[in-house]
């Protein structure tokens, strides 16, 4: 076949509801008058399947190579279409869409202008459609190991989720044993299960699988290479060693640090963070004097942290268990919104636990061993309560964990203003780095109680079989391509890209250029608008396309 | 475009396919109306968008331009909009150099269920437009 | 390499005024790298020139080329056609680039569209400090790799002067102090004894204006 | 007749230097009444070369004209605005008219003055003014040409105790003595304490330097406030300001006086150094009532 456009435009009525407004017939009989127009259709449903087979059906026996859509948002249906035109033979990547619904006929009320904008945007799109140019698929062969790092609960569910999904996974802790924070908690409350108990049935998991391999006091040196093909050089001791994955969790948790800047007092014998009350929780024999009266001071820092709340609560439970004591919870707020967190403040409760919610921080001193906390209960404003306990119970920051600033520069990601790492997009992409093939689960990246964290690490083990399970990817082969004769090597998009897709090759011996990683590549376009060589061409979305639906600015409205 | 010899502006929004495209979709399910004379060009994100888009839109006939991204810390290609922003600047800093005002150039940003607050920007910037009056370097039709 | 900076838009379109129709070069090396005169900034300038001539009632015909080095003749030869359809060139090369058009096309205007600035190096996204001031002496075996002929205001040899201010300099506080640096660097390298020998004044002819250098024959 | 300076140096006697700060213009009657006002009273007079790049009336002119009001000038000369051969020319000249002490100096940067787009010159650094002197007296030019009759100078050079940091500016000090520096004049000092410690490392070096503790007149607090922002190397304590912010109205000027007094009266009490150069900045009218409130 010749290599001339035959264009070819499919109008939507949406059901006949837009064709009250406007004359499709004479919407078609304008547009075929225009240059290499080889068709024009009118449909009343085309996001059904027999409109769609129709369609496919025109789109092969008339040799249409472009096609124009002009139907509701292609935030709903250009995934339809471009199916479509991979059935009929056309490749995806030849469809221009004209938004005459939502950003037209729903939203101008006046018949006439609709109409008009309408016509205009069906003209910008088939204007747009000539400059289109095919994207064609390729495979890629991708490494099918996952490297988790952190041996928390957190990276130990994820590696096991892994094994029942047939993907063998690296789990590297920097600490002697796994189970991170889990080995210093006194209980999990509101769940019946002990601590030992948990770690004890996932190590078992972890022991009795083939597809895990355990590397305790290790810690990550390098990571180098993209998605499906990460080099990491992993340090044990004093032995090195470079390991391929194909895609990286990070599951390195948090740290808990006691502000005393924040309190304006230090911790003593008779002021304890929780991190120190569930080692006395732990071992209640070795306590000399057991605390008639235990406060406990929670959200001071305004952080309003789940961590924080439920760690509060499940020992406040643990000192009524343990020692009997009285407790009263003094709070700014408590944050009790995840599973079972409701019923746990109401067990506190019930099991005599009284709650003071304040303002203004209490204020507090030590006398003889005994605390004495002076605080306005935001119930009864002006009146100061006195409280006096023998144990003082204060909460801790939750901080990023000591390497994540290391790890970041390792793997080239983003922290976000607090230092914990950032998500991709908090809301679309929870799991996601800025990175493709890089997920985070658990605290590291989120304040999250142990069901959240854990149901994080399925889900980023799900991610991560998505993208390996199949030991090869199928990529949009060049979609953004530079153009090596036209390539600086300025670094200017190595340097601006978000995804870190872009990296050096080598073209002969001297000549050195940036080249897109297809796979990384998440098509925003940052890389080809920085250029100053202009040499970077994003096909879906090219200068010449953009500029094409400029034209006629001013000539219709 | 001067249909009743009122002025009515030519206004041409980049926005990004995460965050203001659907905006936009949703005022039409919302049936809120904005002016017809402003421009949807969908972008992969509000970073694709280059001076040169904005400089060649006012070649062509553009009173006013929108580049319209994700919130901030909430864009979908982490810098994105950051960048549009610094990039509109430099585009109101160009076209002041060429005698245009630089105020018919404005990046915002919007998430993808704010349709009324699309409605809404569109309408200001169709307000401020017309206070300018037409660019003064549209050509002649 | 070469760093640049786009003149003034004023100060282009007076250079121009008189012409109609123009070609635009940009410099595919040094200058691209530093934003200032590559492809890119040739269709910024180009469309800014046309949006500033139709608001003053005319139209400039702009045409565009970019060429891989502007200061070597036989490239810039290439420009032969184009620079025939026009009535003057606007280079956006360094003053190398700006020269050598000049001198191929001798019988047509060629217009600088940028300040050569200095000899640099990238500090951050878009941001380039000059390192070098190209003395042709190089002294910096004897400062730890770090110039003081550039990087201090004064350029002195001997150390700092009396304005240091937190290791910053007394002229510009954003710019750090060359000899503070100095000595940090040698001193981590324990060869603070560089810094205690005298150095007698430079050869400020050491390049004899014009510059040049010959090779011998490859 | 002055007493030559470098007689006066290595007296043993607590030397006082002060400062003329030649006009713009040629107008020079201030300047001369200055002159015969101070000539007397101080061991030197210290003429400022194009002071903060500002263009003025030169220092060799105004030397000149010190030497026949009678006094003892000394010549200070920058490398900002003349090359080596300028700057050989102009003491072949002062020397030849009898002038015998110079002070070397950097010079301001350009930057700071009235004509701001002005060429640097820094063909040469303190250091290499120093040696440049040090090879004149040798009957010979920088260019290593012979001299048809040598020079000879009492040469000194400046020091900033206060600078930060402070290594580097004592590398360069070290540097400008073994060059040949007789004697040192000093940033103002305020801080005495921090002084001493100078003074302690300069001892250490070389016992023979003579070093003239550099005393700034303060008009009021917020000159003393104006000065730690914003001239690098000067840092008054928070307690003098307070004493000048707390003088009567119309009297700052007059606490300033008391403070320089009492500057100088403790620096030759305790024998901290050689001793001082005083510089009133366009108020030399005062120095009398300086030298008064230290008790001369």
């Amino acid at each position: 076949m010749d290599n001339s456009l035959r264009l070819g435009v499919f109008l939507c009525d949406c059901g006949n509801t837009m064709s009250k407004t406007i004359d499709f017939s004479a919407i078609k009989a304008k547009l075929e008058r225009l240059d290499d127009i080889e068709y024009v259709a009118i449909s009343h449903d085309l996001c059904l399947i027999k409109a769609q087979e129709a369609m496919q059906k025109d789109i092969r026996d008339r040799g249409i190579n472009r096609v124009v859509v002009a139907a509701c948002s292609p935030e709903l249906h250009e995934h339809t279409f471009m199916n479509v035109l991979q059935r009929a033979g056309v490749n995806p990547h030849l469809l221009s869409m004209a938004n005459i619904r939502e950003q037209c006929f729903w939203t101008h009320p006046h018949k006439e202008k609709a109409a008009e904008k309408a016509m205009v945007q069906i003209v910008l799109a088939i204007n747009r459609a000539r400059l289109l140019e095919p994207v064609e698929k390729a495979e890629i062969p991708v490494n099918q190991d996952v490297l988790i790092v952190g041996g928390g609960i957190v990276g130990t569910e994820a590696a096991i989720e892994l094994s029942h999904l047939n993907l063998k996974t690296t789990l590297i802790e920097k600490e002697a044993a796994l189970g991170g924070k889990l080995n210093l908690f006194a209980s999990l409350y509101p769940l019946q299960i002990t601590p030992e108990e948990v770690l004890a049935s996932k190590l078992k998991q972890v022991t009795e699988s083939p597809n895990i391999d355990v590397l305790t006091s290790a810690e990550l040196i390098d990571v180098r290479g993209q998605a499906g093909n990460f080099v990491a050089r992993i340090k044990r001791g004093d032995e090195e060693f470079v390991r391929n994955f194909g895609a990286v969790i990070l599951a390195t948790g948090y740290d808990a640090q006691f502000a005393s800047q924040l309190y304006g007092f230090e911790t003593s014998t008779s002021i304890v963070t929780l991190s120190q009350l569930e080692e006395m929780l732990k071992s209640p024999a070795e306590i000399k004097k057991i605390p008639r009266n235990v406060g406990f001071i929670t959200d001071v820092s305004d952080e309003h942290s789940r961590i924080s709340t439920l760690s509060a609560l499940r020992n406040a439970l643990g000192v009524k268990e343990k020692f009997g004591s009285e407790v009263c919870i003094l709070c700014k707020n408590l944050k009790v919104d995840g599973a079972g967190l409701e019923k746990l403040y109401h067990d506190c409760r019930n099991r005599g636990v009284i709650f003071l919610k304040f303002d203004k921080p209490p204020k507090i001193s030590e006398e003889d061993g005994e605390i004495h906390i002076q605080v306005e209960d935001v119930l009864m404003p002006g009146e100061q309560m006195a409280l006096s306990c023998d144990l003082l119970v204060v909460e801790e920051m939750v901080i990023p964990p000591s390497d994540s600033e290391t790890l970041r520069s390792i793997l080239d990601i983003g922290l976000d203003p607090q230092g914990f790492y950032q998500d991709n997009n908090i809301h679309l992409y929870p799991t996601f780095s800025n990175r493709e093939g890089i997920f985070f689960a658990g605290n590291c990246h989120a304040d999250l109680d142990l069901i959240r964290a854990l149901t994080e690490a399925s889900n980023v083990a799900l991610s991560a079989y998505r993208l390996l399970a199949q030991g090869r990817v199928t990529i949009e082969a060049e979609n953004v391509m530079i153009d090596p004769s036209k390539c600086r090597f300025c670094l200017t998009c190595i340097r601006a890209c978000p995804h870190n897709a872009i990296r050096e090759v080598q073209v002969d011996h001297e000549k050195r250029v940036a080249q897109i990683v297809d796979l990384a590549c998440q098509g925003c376009g940052i890389c080809t608008a920085v250029c100053p060589a202009k040499a970077i061409r994003f096909k879906d979305w090219s200068d010449d396309q953009i500029l094409a639906e400029l034209e006629l600015v001013g000539a219709y409205l | 475009m001067n249909t009743e010899g009122a002025f009515l502006p030519d206004i041409v929004a980049f926005c990004c396919a995460h965050s203001a495209y659907p905006a936009a979709d949703s005022a039409g399910y919302l049936r809120i109306p904005y002016p017809e004379n402003i421009r949807v060009i969908r972008v992969p994100c509000a970073g694709r968008v280059d001076v040169l888009h904005i400089l060649k839109a006012f070649e062509k006939g553009a009173d006013g331009i929108l580049v319209l991204g994700c919130h901030e810390e909430a864009c979908r290609h982490i810098s994105g909009n950051i960048r549009a922003k610094s990039r509109v600047q430099k585009a109101n800093t160009l076209l002041e150099e060429s005698g245009i005002d630089g105020e018919r150039v404005e990046m915002l940003t919007l998430a993808q269920n704010q349709g009324p607050k699309f409605a809404q920007i569109a309408s200001e910037m169709n307000e401020r437009i017309k206070g300018l009056g037409p660019s003064p370097v549209k050509p002649r039709v | 390499m070469i760093v640049a900076e786009r003149k003034p838009l004023e100060a282009i379109k007076q250079m121009i005024a008189e012409y109609k129709k123009i070609l635009v070069v940009g410099c595919g090396t040094c200058v691209t790298v530093c934003w200032a005169g590559g492809e890119k900034e040739v269709a910024v300038l180009s469309s800014q020139l046309r949006l500033a001539s139709r608001k003053d009632g005319n139209e400039l015909v702009t045409s565009e080329a970019t060429i891989e080095r502007q200061c070597e003749r036989e490239l810039v030869e290439g420009l032969k056609d184009e620079v025939k359809r026009v009535e003057a060139v606007l280079s956006l090369g360094c003053g190398a680039g700006v020269q050598t058009i000049a001198e191929i096309f001798q019988e047509i205007p060629v217009y600088p569209a940028l300040n050569t600035k200095f000899v640099g190096m990238p500090q951050g996204e878009g941001v380039w400090v000059e390192t070098c001031a190209a003395c042709g002496d190089c002294f910096l075996d004897k400062t730890g790799g770090i110039c003081p002929i550039v990087r201090c205001a004064k350029g002195l040899l001997n150390g700092p002067c009396g304005g240091t201010n937190n290791g910053k300099c007394e002229v510009d506080p954003e710019k750090d102090c060359a000899w503070t640096l100095i000595y940090q660097r040698l001193k981590a390298q324990g060869r603070l004894d560089l810094m205690r020998k005298y150095y007698p004044r430079r050869n400020f002819q050491a390049v004899t204006r014009p510059g040049k250098i010959e090779a011998l024959q490859a | 007749m002055a007493r030559p300076f470098k007689e006066t140096l290595n007296s043993g006697k607590f030397v006082v230097t002060s400062e003329v700060g030649p006009p713009k213009g040629t107008d020079l009657e201030k300047m001369i009444h200055h002159i015969d006002l101070l000539k007397d009273k101080v061991d030197a007079l210290n003429v400022t070369d194009n002071q903060s790049s500002v263009m003025r009336f030169p220092s060799l002119g105004t030397v000149l004209l010190i030497k026949e009001h009678g006094g003892e000038p000394i010549l200070q000369m920058t490398c900002r605005d003349r090359n080596c051969l300028a700057l050989q020319a102009d003491l072949l000249l002062a020397y030849t008219r009898g002038i015998r002490n110079v002070l070397c100096l950097t010079g301001d940067s350009i930057t700071v003055g009235d004509h701001k787009d002005a060429k640097a010159v820094f063909d040469l650094d303190s250091v290499q003014l120093l040696h440049m002197v040090r090879t004149m007296e040798s009957g010979k030019d920088l260019g290593g040409n012979d001299l048809q009759g040598a020079v000879e100078f009492c040469v000194g050079a400046t020091v900033t105790p206060e600078a930060n940091p402070i290594e580097p500016q004592l590398i360069k000090f070290e540097k400008k003595v073994e060059a040949g520096a007789e004697f040192f004049q000093t940033q103002a000092v305020y801080d005495l304490d921090n002084f001493k410690k100078f003074m302690e490392y300069a001892r250490g070096l070389d016992k023979n330097i003579k070093i003239l503790a550099g005393i700034v007149l303060l008009a009021g607090a917020k000159m003393a406030r104006h000065m730690n922002e914003n001239v690098p190397g000067i840092f008054v304590p928070q307690d003098l300001i307070d004493e000048l912010a707390g003088a009567e109205k119309g009297k700052a000027l007059q606490k300033g006086i008391e403070i320089a007094g009492r500057l100088i009266r403790q620096i030759k009490e305790e024998a901290i150094c050689d001793g001082v150069h005083i510089m009133a900045i366009g108020r030399e009218e005062v120095v009398p009532d300086i030298l008064e409130a230290a008790g001369f």
